[in-house]
């Protein structure tokens, strides 16, 4: 159990270029569009965004305004604020149920991503979806899937569009340690091989897959990129606790698939400080455990680096910080006003 | 008698297997150390240790599989899906591979195996976790199908499950874990393939199973308050389907609803309706009715879920559209 | 007109489709350089080059979920399953993915998409390989399915399945490959959800699709000769349900007779039997009747497949026994 | 293309001990029952026997007295016969549709599988299996599986059970290249390594699924044997055309197994000299790599090699070959003779 309670640091590969604690987080490779983070603080404010979201959607949640089952993303936030900075307005990302954080960091109006919540006609999907499910296509987010690693064929396939229209875009897939014991998993990091598609497979290893640690389901140990030799996909491993070395290893995978590379494959290890979802006692796990790794979360260490190389003031983190709650209150007061969709909707939608 | 729930009632009958037969062992996500998505093995694990209480990695294919060899090998496996809408990704399994064993073997071979999985929608859990797939498992030959309304049942229908030499599926509707109910001490089954006669009736006929029970019972006291005396039947078994004792009621109502808060189209309803009619037209003043919810993706929001969920109102209107009652 | 093959047919279809539209592509098992198991793509690979006719690992999950990706980024995937039977290993990627993505993003994504697949039991590949899922997969919501029975509704059906902006399900009946008729030079369409009525008449409807045509039209020419006038219809398309044409005809006949060469308990025919009995209650003089194949695994031996399978004399049977013709 | 069309030779493993070309195959431990092919005789026979069934379905299926699929196995006998000739009785065995090869092998009766071919009443499941599935339970075959990798799951079942009631009998599953695609594959090979079942997963790996070469369907090349280490399962590479160099590879990963060190993994490379079914024309492949592998054809090798060694007579060879011709006479004409099933069995072996 040690190696799994201890958080990890360093980063290796298999293939890929390792990921150093990087600096430079402009990197100015075609990062227009959607929401390129262009400077650390825009890192930090899209952690704190979805910190805050969250916390205000388990709030929502106690009150019976949010309900189903709901799967928060604290503490894995460096992990994909990190990664999507990495990606262009044309780029395709494909979620799973525990999409908040993917949503957010992708710009989704964080109002119709609260609305969607709470089953508002105002939401994304006029409250049809609910929060495993968050879609906007015109913002290349192409879901919040439920069924697990149900997503992964779907994010293999737009990726062929991609490389069948011959553009340089490219579709990032992000899935959890636990479904990688799916079939699907398999086959489509197979197929997407042999057809050298361009789809960055971005595990978010947090070590748990609902109440199961990885090695009570799993035989080949806790890292899963030394695997990928398999598949003759290149793999690195990054700290999904430090969102600068994600978003540099991030980079280079990108930059490979937009060469024409093929698939690549990342490996953040991270950690989800709370149940897998509200109705988790985490009989499972202990505390120390979690303790342990909160002692790295990114929303407290990023801003006192920050701090310490002198990039940032507190007085400008705490301003992110007024600002962003504000922006999350307005968003619950957003959603709370919003009204229900109306009876006929049941019916639409179901065609095109 | 005492009062227990539905979840208590599937438990006692788990463990009572788990006690008597030490061929039988249980299979599924989080059933051990999380103690189960819906808590019904909750404390199995330290009572009966990880050979028999066995937690999976997320692999139905592989364990549903497994629990198919060990059943051909003679044991008498349990397997829990997490939910019936993940059933899906191993139904190659159930289908092709449980179901056609004995057959293709020359009927050398068995599978006495449980399947058990909550199923059904109303707990805005939307289009891919909202599922009732017991009504496709109900027309494969070779499986069985039983879905329980009550603890009674529930507990019966599972002590006869395990005991079945057949692969049996209990869907467990996910709505009803709470539900409470009296269930006698005494040792007592239910077998499957007889539909029971909840409440007996000479107007006309209600049938359904599951959660449509709730919508069948509450239309049924409405219509009395109106002086129209209604027979409840809950098939409580899918496959089989006890086709004798809904005859023998529409014998004696001449009229009939059946009700799913399944989806309306096909399923098990369909099929009912589709033979009832043939079977009973002399006897029937009017077309079986059928209610079902909307034929639509499950949604999320509750006020859309709840206007697809079949309810009570759906039924009296069947009632009244289809007999004038 | 020339007369050609189903076969012949299918292929025309999405030649045409591969030659006018760049978005559309293929995707399956062996359609390249084997030239695909029932020979439908033979020459494509050399004809249109491996980026539009690509063979696949045998990974139906992969390939079809690819497919769903695919459509959803706007192209208009081809995705050919070796036999329904195989579909089963995917059917979470097409019921709970393609079906629902449009419900679940509002609207935004729609899945222009074309999967077809030989279907049906008949040429004794026993009980894992003779299977009907068309019949399962019309009852899904979001979900089209057509299923032709000759060589010019599968040219017309393949063209609008392939226009159409949903995922369309084409059931190709594997004993039909081979099946000849006429089909026009000039170009034509045939409506997804119109059911045709392929021989009129007045005194009793009979209706089925795909291979059970068979059995219903050499019925008819039966009940012909016996002074019967059998008006038959070909659904073609089994979701969305052709009713009006159906209900139409029975206001007409007030006799029905509901065939289908897929298992007889559940499927297209008992929700097709279930709603007619209902909304053509009035027209009725007898009970719909219904047809189907033996709900048992399909047999190897082609003596017990062939008693399985649906025939003329099970219709002429029911058509006796239900209405005394 | 090259790596695929020359036959290997040499073993090799990663973990496993590397099987060389043995002689001593009375390895006598515990092979007692079913079918322990007790001298190289018996092994030759079984190869013969095989072989001689094979041509003698595809002439009965030409005069369409079998029908439905047919996977011949000429090619691939030493691999069956060298693998199968390790088991004790109360093993099972656990094949895919290309499964007489493993049933004869199995001692199997001869006429009873060749009437199930046939779809007569006196076939192993009364005529309702075919050629695809072949059972014959109390002799622990438990089928001929005509979904590709659908048989993997069933195998780690019988292997559960054999692990649950403390026996130290173990499961062989054979499967094929193409099978490995399928997602079910790593879905078991996970649960079997994570349980430990004692289940030995033997690939055939006869370079073709069906149309498919290996290269054009699987990214991570020729060579399964090596990504094992993935899911913790030791595993060994072996020449299946030599059905000595099998026995061994099998023997000692059979070992391993019954000493409770859970799963194995052996990869034989092989070659199917026909099409893949009786309609396949092998339009994807060219004669002169069948020609190739045709010459280290294991009917033809193994006497010769035999003969060489001193071991045994060609006189005694062809009385062999002539002892099965005249059994295979005999299994086409009690297969012809035995009567069709009658109607009412359509109805029964539905349920217990
Ligand atoms: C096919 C399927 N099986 C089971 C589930 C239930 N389930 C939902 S999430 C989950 C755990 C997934 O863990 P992981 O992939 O590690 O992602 P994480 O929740 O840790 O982000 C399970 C078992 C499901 N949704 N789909
Ligand atoms: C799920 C599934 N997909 C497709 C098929 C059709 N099919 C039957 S055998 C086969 C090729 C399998 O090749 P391999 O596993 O290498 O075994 P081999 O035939 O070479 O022995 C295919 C594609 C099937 N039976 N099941
Ligand atoms: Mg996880
Ligand atoms: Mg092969």
């Amino acid at each position: 159990m040690a190696s799994r309670t201890k958080p990890r640091e360093k980063s290796s590969s298999t293939d890929a270029k390792p990921a150093k604690n990087g600096k430079s987080v402009v990197s100015g490779r075609g990062n227009t569009g959607v929401n390129a983070a262009t400077d650390y603080i825009e890192l930090f404010r899209q952690m704190y965004l979805i910190r805050e979201f969250e916390l205000a959607c388990g709030e929502n949640y106690s009150k019976g305004l949010i309900r189903g089952f709901l799967h928060l993303y604290i503490g894995q936030e460096a992990t994909g604020v990190g990664a999507i900075s990495t990606l262009r307005a044309d780029d395709y990302i494909v979620s799973h149920y525990r999409d908040h954080g993917h949503a957010l960091a992708r710009g989704l109006d964080v109002n119709r991503s609260m609305a969607e919540l709470f089953g508002r006609a105002t939401g994304l999907s006029k409250g049809k979806g609910g929060s495993m499910h968050l879609f906007d296509a015109a913002k290349g987010f192409m879901g919040g899937h439920a069924i697990v690693a149900g997503q992964l064929p779907l994010a293999a396939g737009l990726a062929l569009a991609q490389q069948y229209q011959k553009t340089d875009a490219l579709t990032m897939c992000f899935f959890g340690d636990g479904s990688t014991n799916q079939g699907v998993y398999h086959e489509t990091l197979n197929l997407a091989a042999v057809w050298k598609l361009p789809v960055l497979f971005f595990l978010e290893n947090n070590m748990y897959g609902m109440g199961s640690s990885i090695e009570r389901v799993r035989a080949g140990g806790i890292d899963f990129y030394p695997g990928m030799a398999t598949y003759g996909i290149p793999a690195a491993e990054v700290d999904g606790m430090d969102v600068l070395a994600v978003k540099e290893a991030t980079e280079y995978a990108v930059d490979r698939i937009r060469k024409g590379d093929g698939p690549q494959f990342i490996e953040a290890k991270t950690f989800r400080f709370t149940g897998h979802s509200l109705a988790d006692g985490q009989k499972y796990r202990g505390q120390e455990e979690v303790k342990k790794w909160e002692q790295r979360d990114p929303i407290a260490t990023f801003p006192e680096k920050l701090i310490k190389m002198g990039l940032a003031s507190s007085a400008k983190i705490e301003a992110v910080k007024a600002e962003v709650s504000k922006q999350i209150a307005l968003a619950v007061k957003f959603a709370e006003d919003s009204p229900e969709p109306d009876i006929s909707e049941l019916f639409t939608d179901v065609f095109a | 008698m005492p009062e227990i729930a539905v979840r208590q009632a599937l438990k006692q009958g788990l463990e009572e297997a788990l006690e008597n037969d030490p061929r039988v062992f249980m299979m599924g996500e989080d059933i051990g150390e999380y103690g189960g998505a819906y808590a019904v093995t909750d404390g199995f694990l330290k009572k009966f240790g990880p050979e028999r209480i066995k937690d999976t990695p997320i692999s139905e294919q592989a364990f549903v599989g497994a629990g198919i060899g060990a059943a051909a090998a003679g044991l008498r496996p349990i397997v829990e899906f997490m939910s019936i809408s993940f059933s899906l990704v191993a139904f190659d399994q159930i289908v092709n591979m449980a179901a056609n064993l004995r057959y293709m073997s020359g009927g050398r071979i068995s599978v006495p195996m449980v399947i058990r999985a909550p199923t059904g929608a109303g707990v805005q859990l939307a289009a891919t976790h909202s599922h009732s797939f017991e009504t496709w498992l109900a027309e494969v030959p070779g499986l069985k199908v039983v879905c329980p309304s009550n603890p009674y049942d529930a507990l019966g229908l599972m002590r006869s499950a395990i005991k079945d030499d057949n692969l049996v599926f209990v869907a467990e509707p996910a709505l009803l874990y709470g539900a409470r109910g009296e269930v006698p001490d005494e040792y007592y089954e239910v077998e499957i393939g007889k539909a029971n006669v909840v409440r007996s009736g000479t107007d006309i006929t209600l049938v359904s199973y599951g959660y449509g029970m709730r919508s069948v019972n509450t239309a049924a006291d409405v219509l009395q308050q109106r002086g129209v005396s209604a027979e409840v039947i809950d098939l409580r078994s899918l496959s089989p389907l006890d086709l004798d004792t809904v005859l023998g009621s529409i014998r004696k109502t001449n009229r009939a609803v059946v009700v799913d808060s399944a989806r309306r189209k096909g399923g098990v309803m369909a099929e009912l309706a589709a033979d009832l009619q043939q079977l009973a037209s002399e006897w029937l003043d009017g077309p079986i009715m059928r209610v079902g919810s909307e034929d639509v993706p499950w949604p999320y929001n509750r006020g859309l879920e709840q206007a697809a969920l079949t309810d009570a109102d759906d039924v009296l209107n069947a009632v009244a559209e289809g007999y004038g009652l």
